[in-house]
């Protein structure tokens, strides 16, 4: 279930790492793990060279998405907090652009349920990008990769 | 009526973000999409796309999924986040 | 390899996890991705309240089998820098005990390093646990389930 | 000489945390850990504990691996650090 505990977020304002955890940690002296994935942009992508990108959503169906795996997520691990933040908007390189973070008593669940939310956020969640390249803006291609890693959790 | 919405490449390779379609005119998104297909030559090219993804309010469905007045239907490229 | 990317400090003192996750970053714009791990002092351990615990280990031992560790990580995944941190003396609930932080062009390699490198250091790290119960001072018991879990990546 | 050293609960067990012993009269980890057992019923017991690790020169080993004098054998229990 996608409790109290779950925290998602879509913002144009940039995060703090230390800031998150503590969210995760703070009174809650029962979960001894806590794994977090940050997704930033590259200064490359298929061999371009890329300045910026922005990143478009369509909101009311991203939270409703995430909140689905989230909670498929929580079915399947035993896990403490979840929180999850995406940007939207004009990124340049090195910015942030996505947060999951997992608490857990133990730390196969935060691993498993982090690695699992990103991998269902890349192939659900309806975000899209669109690269400022040397070429150009150019709206990114889905990857086939992600399509695998997602399908490769029914198994 | 039933709102139709379009996002990232499709919203620009259509120049429309929005558009408002007569329930009685279709039951399911297969149907929508047929009519959208229908208007000109050149949406009928951009629909043409088989990898384009729908969602029925906020869920992503597939071309059988029934349609009814007071529906959202979305369309748009497979996503890129994360 | 083990190069310069990578840091092991085994250390008295508490860390900062931005300030970590900030080396993994800063000058390094073609990793993407960056998966963290920190575990920390938790109240109960196998039913029993837990107050504070002490950690020793076996300097030089220590460094040299995470060194290890994280050659083997590098010869299987594609890795930017790994940091590992682990803390030893005297830890009270809630505090840092163990952090690991990998960076990456993709978040596979990330997230499946950083648990390939917890799940060995658990089992091969020369650290030993002794906690502060409420039926007083005890060395934890080895886990039977950290070794199938390091047994699990030969397969 | 060999150089001979003991942590945490093993440690604490033997009330001992390092001693040396002549290296012509061991060749092997094993070796060692019987001359240690032999020193007394207490050592006997403790050291009758099959889960017992062993390090030769900060590299985890098992009973059969040959000693040499300078170097520096560990006997520890199971780790639990993480």
């Amino acid at each position: 279930m996608s409790t109290a505990k779950d925290y998602i977020s879509i913002q144009a304002e940039d995060f703090d790492l230390s800031n998150e955890v503590s969210l995760l940690e703070q009174n809650n002296m029962h979960d001894g793990a806590v794994v977090t994935f940050t997704g930033r942009v590259r200064n490359k992508n298929d061999g371009l060279q890329v300045s910026a990108l922005t990143l478009e959503h369509y909101p009311g169906m991203t939270e409703k998405s995430l909140e689905k795996i989230l909670n498929t997520a929580r079915q399947r691990w035993k896990i403490g907090r979840i929180r999850v933040i995406h940007r939207i908007g004009k990124l340049n390189i090195g910015e942030q652009i996505v947060f999951v973070g997992v608490s857990s008593m133990h730390r196969q669940d935060a691993f498993a349920a982090a690695e699992f939310i990103m991998d269902f956020l890349k192939v659900q969640a309806p975000f899209w990008k669109k690269e400022l390249t040397e070429q150009g803006e150019k709206w990114l291609d889905a990857k086939q990769s992600d399509q695998h890693k997602a399908q490769h959790w029914e198994s | 009526m039933i709102k139709v919405v379009f996002f990232a490449a499709l919203r620009e390779q259509l120049n429309c973000a929005e558009l408002t379609i007569a329930a009685n005119e279709v039951s399911t998104v297969a149907d929508i999409k047929k009519q959208l297909a229908n208007k000109n030559e050149h949406w009928q090219q951009v629909f043409s796309n088989g990898a384009l993804l729908s969602a029925v309010n906020h869920d992503m469905v597939n071309a059988e999924t029934q349609v009814k007045a007071g529906d959202e239907i979305a369309f748009f490229p497979p996503v890129t986040g994360g």
